[in-house]
């Protein structure tokens, strides 16, 4: 592949957006201030490209243009959302929850929802009301599909499939990994990477992918913590133990196979999860393998999440709540 | 208004036979603003429905036999039976199934406006709404959008002076909700909502004024319900000179003398009431032979 | 105790209201239509004794008044805030999420919010949008505390407690079992019960109750899903097969050594729980007990939930949504 | 005016420097509105602060000292390094630590006035919100609960014309956010925002109003942001002429010279700038020496 095609994942999702604004004219993006950009960048040029009337900037209304997107969705649009941090899409939490994840089903499937929503999420240093892994908020939410990308290759190709799904999808990225100018980037090694010129391709949702691959353990993370995983990986393959990552990219539906069979081969859980501990998709895997693995299990199954606190401020204490690599490798080290 | 009234009617009576199960929430007596309303609608326009909502659907064209069949619970119903009463509709004449979350359909209709406009189909929907929801955010930031962006939606509140037991000067320091649509600069009519061509005429004219680009429109239509908000409630909380007033005012007995004076006979007037009660019969007949959906197919329709 | 005090949940908890409003002033109740008792008839008669300042019918403005509730707790008051159905409090979601449960923590423990949501929950045959789980919709979010009471005693005790909290609390009462005058009441046998007359008793939050002892498998149910476990319990009891059926009580916190206890001592382990398979607070118990009790278990660890759909009306899809008592014995019986 | 002025200054140059973590929203431009309001309220009312609240902070009795060390992310700060710049605030001279959910504080405010009121405290909260803000449905439920009760509360916008990028026009079709007041039935009064006088006034008026139980007030104060929305925002979307418009009337220019005019002297306000200049370093120092909080404690604070 084009060296030159090292992207970050906003690279990669700026990419996929316009390819399918450029495909399908029902297409269209709304949110606040977008057209500068939004906040991560992720329509950075649209507005002139596209016009105002498919890069609509929107007044602070989330309930509002939320349910917006659901009408036009109903009516035959496919409206992408974006959200400055993913955090505010808890002011809209009913047309969410209640509207677009129930409306198919509660009209029998005369109408259907296809609708992205774009969410930065996780911690990045401003304190307990922009730090929420939207993830976990509405893991539970049946009717919702919802997407974790963590390499610029997945991002794209997650994307497209996002925009062409009949679904409401809640696509999450870490605030720490989209690489937007300006923006702290994390895990700079393993969160570009290449993305090919001009091919249309798409991921299917539910499907895992095995970021590396091992035989010891079987670690499952997403997001920031997948990168954090698989430096830790790196660094235990120097002393011989062989981690194998994988990455389930799509939270709703989740490859739940392809974990069981990893466990299988290794015998060995843990799961990372930025959200809390009580609750979102790692304690519902854990649940999982506990009925249907349990046989293949030599060890209990570890969870490393956050601690159960808003987020806290100071750099010092976010560090502390949010799992860092030292914390997944003693995960590890506990059950080998 | 015919039709509406003694659907509900009936449905009040099959309730208390326990023939529906769930709740019910019955619009007898505001007949007049849901058929006056979907009358100025052509067909692929579309109406989105309250929680008090049967009216609003069959004003709207869905048929009596598939909203009864939804209302047992039946795989014939118009949800197929996974809507039950408070989530009625039909999108093949432009019912959107109802939501029954008070103001949230606001936004909804506000966005199925957008794609109208986007796509140039030239169509209109009403957003029909309560006294009691103009007090809930989402209400709000709807007329905003609707207005600034010039959308084709009509907001048809059915102001019947109660939010179940409270009542609209409890809520707000305003007389009428159409005094709010100033804060978004929209204009707002405040209107006989028993008179069906009294809203007939002004929801004509905002849709009318919707479809050529000239946005959303506030109509507020002053009705009452003739029941309690929903089948246990007596409504006693509503003083007695009020309640008689208004029920004095009958949308359907006005309207009655209205035709009568030389519009229509009295024995036109009777066959529509005989079509109409044979059409019921017909539907509650349809609807205790349907089937229940099947437990199998429970999972159906969670995802596309 | 006195016979004439069976009671039902309603009962427990208007007694529970009175009495806390007559000990302290600061105690005041608001909602939809409370005057005339609210949807579950649990302010009856209080707006006669009490007046309009402290029983304050609201209009429908849920951001409004839980926001209200929070300003006014802050300010050394302590509201109840009644809903007629759980469901709309997700309409006021970032309320919660966002400024109740965190006020407290991001200002270094300078303000609190002392604040109760009574929350009728669960299905009862009214669709999709009146029949949410809400214990599971807030389950992961720290700083708010979860009570589902299941029995007369139980949900007044835990009520005076939920209002003498420092912490904003969630009271989920299943929309089934409160007996209020008009609705159903299921398993009246076990959903009645007797309670004190004129003591003064609170009931700690994250103490579970052993609803009934056994030895050979653990089940840990609540709100409507412990009766019927109950109900599976006495039915398996005739055949020999002894079921320990644990109430948890409180969610948040969560006596998660109770439960582990039980399974050290019965090896086997079911949760039942109304809410959707994925998420909510039994997987977070699975997982819990995958990695803190694996080694006592001699089974796989079984959930009993509902199907991950949105609630269907028709009352025979609703029930093939919500767990059964035949549901909940072939889980034990696939264990034992 | 002059504290928070030099404050967001100083501010902005140590974020530059790498010595504040996080992101700020500075205020500087908004002073005069901040400081008119605040002088109008006594040591025991309250504010509500936003995101762009240093100087509402400041102008309360905030010291610098404890929110330089809050945006340093240290023990010793506000909120015990817990809230940061979005989240300032000391209960202990009235000012509640921040919100910085746009629109979430109105709410919250307007059930700090119902605590007054049913406490009988005389004490008045005064909700401190943007443009953008009047968009939010959280805002319309608050205007209008605090209306029907009559609570003491005063609701403060800092209209600066600007929500991040997007321009007032384009998000309302009314001129002003006080035109919305008349949907609620509450005073609104637009005023100039740059000038403490004015702002003093009308907020003093209003909290009388709310203090004798006269019920809720807007009061709109055009100003207008100096800077960026946050701080690596240029605010190129600004049209040039407004901004130099905007930017030649300095709230502390214009204040200073009608001081000049016979009520203080340039040496006297010489004084106070010298004065500030200390208290900001002294703050400044204080933050770099202050120790970080102990992880150790990081799950304090979660429950009571
Ligand atoms: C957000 C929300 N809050 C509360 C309810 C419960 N509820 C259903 S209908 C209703 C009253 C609605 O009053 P109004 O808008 O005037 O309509 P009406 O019932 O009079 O037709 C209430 C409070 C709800 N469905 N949704
Ligand atoms: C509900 C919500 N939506 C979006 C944001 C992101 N945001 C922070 S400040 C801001 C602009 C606010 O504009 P305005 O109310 O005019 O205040 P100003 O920044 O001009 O002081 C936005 C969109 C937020 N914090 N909360
Ligand atoms: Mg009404
Ligand atoms: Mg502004």
């Amino acid at each position: 592949m084009d060296e030159s095609r090292n992207l970050t994942i906003v690279q990669g999702l700026r990419e996929a957006l316009r390819e399918e604004m450029l495909r399908d004219e029902s297409v269209f993006v709304m949110g606040e201030d977008i057209g500068i950009g939004g906040s991560f960048l992720f329509t950075l040029g649209f507005l002139d490209e596209f016009g105002p009337e498919r890069v609509m900037n929107t007044p602070i209304s989330e309930v509002g243009f939320v349910g917006m997107g659901v009408g036009a969705a109903i009516e035959g649009m496919r409206p992408v959302i974006d959200f400055q941090y993913g955090d505010f899409l808890i002011t809209a939490a009913d047309q969410v929850i209640q509207q677009a994840a129930k409306l198919r089903y509660m009209s029998g499937g005369q109408v259907e929802v296809p609708l992205v929503f774009q969410l930065p999420t996780g911690a990045s240093g401003r304190g307990a009301q922009h730090s929420n892994s939207l993830e976990t908020v509405f893991f539970g939410v049946p009717g919702l599909e919802i997407v974790t990308p963590s390499s610029p290759y997945d991002a794209k190709g997650l994307f497209k499939s996002a925009v062409r799904s009949q679904n409401p999808v809640l696509f999450c990225v870490h605030k720490h990994l989209y690489g937007s100018r300006g923006r702290n980037l994390a895990h700079r090694d393993t969160s570009t990477g290449l993305v090919p010129d001009g091919e249309d391709y798409t991921i299917p949702f539910g499907v895992a992918d095995i970021k590396r691959a091992g035989t010891d353990v079987t670690v499952v993370a997403n997001l920031l913590m997948l990168h954090r995983s698989l430096k830790v990986a790196s660094g235990l393959a120097d002393e011989g133990i062989s981690v194998e990552v994988i990455d389930p990219r799509t939270l709703v539906p989740f490859d739940l196979d392809s974990v069981i069979a990893s466990v299988e081969k290794t015998g060995r859980l843990v799961l990372v999860d930025e959200g809390p501990r009580k609750g979102g998709w790692s304690a519902h895997v854990a649940a999982e393998v506990a009925e249907k693995g349990l046989m293949y299990l030599d060890a209990p199954i570890e969870r490393v999440t956050s601690l159960d606190t808003p987020m806290p401020y100071a750099p010092g204490l976010e560090e502390a709540v949010v799992p860092s690599t030292d914390d997944i490798e003693a995960a590890i080290r506990r059950i080998i | 208004m015919v039709l509406i009234r003694r659907f509900e009617l009936r449905v009040n009576e099959l309730f208390l036979r326990g023939l529906i199960p769930g709740t019910i929430h019955l619009s007898h007596g505001q007949e007049a603003t849901a058929a006056g309303t979907c009358l100025a609608l052509e067909t692929n326009d579309r109406i989105t429905i309250t929680h008090r909502g049967h009216g609003q659907a069959l004003a709207k064209g869905v048929t009596a036999e598939s909203m009864m069949a939804e209302l047992f619970g039946k795989a014939t119903g118009c949800c197929g039976g996974r809507g039950g009463s408070l989530h009625v509709g039909d999108m093949s004449v432009g019912a959107l199934p109802a939501i029954a979350i008070v103001g949230a359909s606001s936004p909804i209709a506000t966005g199925m406006a957008l794609a109208y406009k986007r796509k140039n189909t030239g169509q209109v929907v009403a957003n029909f709404f309560g006294d009691g929801t103009a007090n809930k955010g989402d209400w709000h930031e709807s007329m905003n959008l609707a207005a600034i962006w010039d959308l084709p939606v009509v907001f048809v509140c059915e102001n019947n002076l109660w939010a179940v037991s409270t009542h609209i000067s409890d809520t707000m320091r305003v007389e009428h909700v159409a005094d709010r649509a100033v804060a978004y600069g929209m204009p707002g009519h405040t209107i006989d909502g028993n008179d069906p061509v009294a809203v007939y005429d002004t929801v004509a004219t905002a849709v009318d004024r919707a479809r050529s680009g000239g946005g959303p429109t506030l109509v507020e239509c002053l009705t009452y319900r003739r029941g309690g908000h929903k089948r246990d409630d007596p409504a006693t909380y509503r003083p007695t000179e009020e309640v008689d007033a208004w029920l004095a005012d009958d949308p359907i007995e006005r309207f009655r003398t209205t035709l009568l004076n030389g519009i229509m006979t009295h024995a036109q007037l009777k066959t529509i009431e005989e079509d109409v009660d044979a059409e019921l019969d017909a539907a509650v007949a349809a609807a205790e032979a349907a089937p229940v959906p099947d437990p199998r197919t429970v999972e159906d329709h969670v995802y596309g």
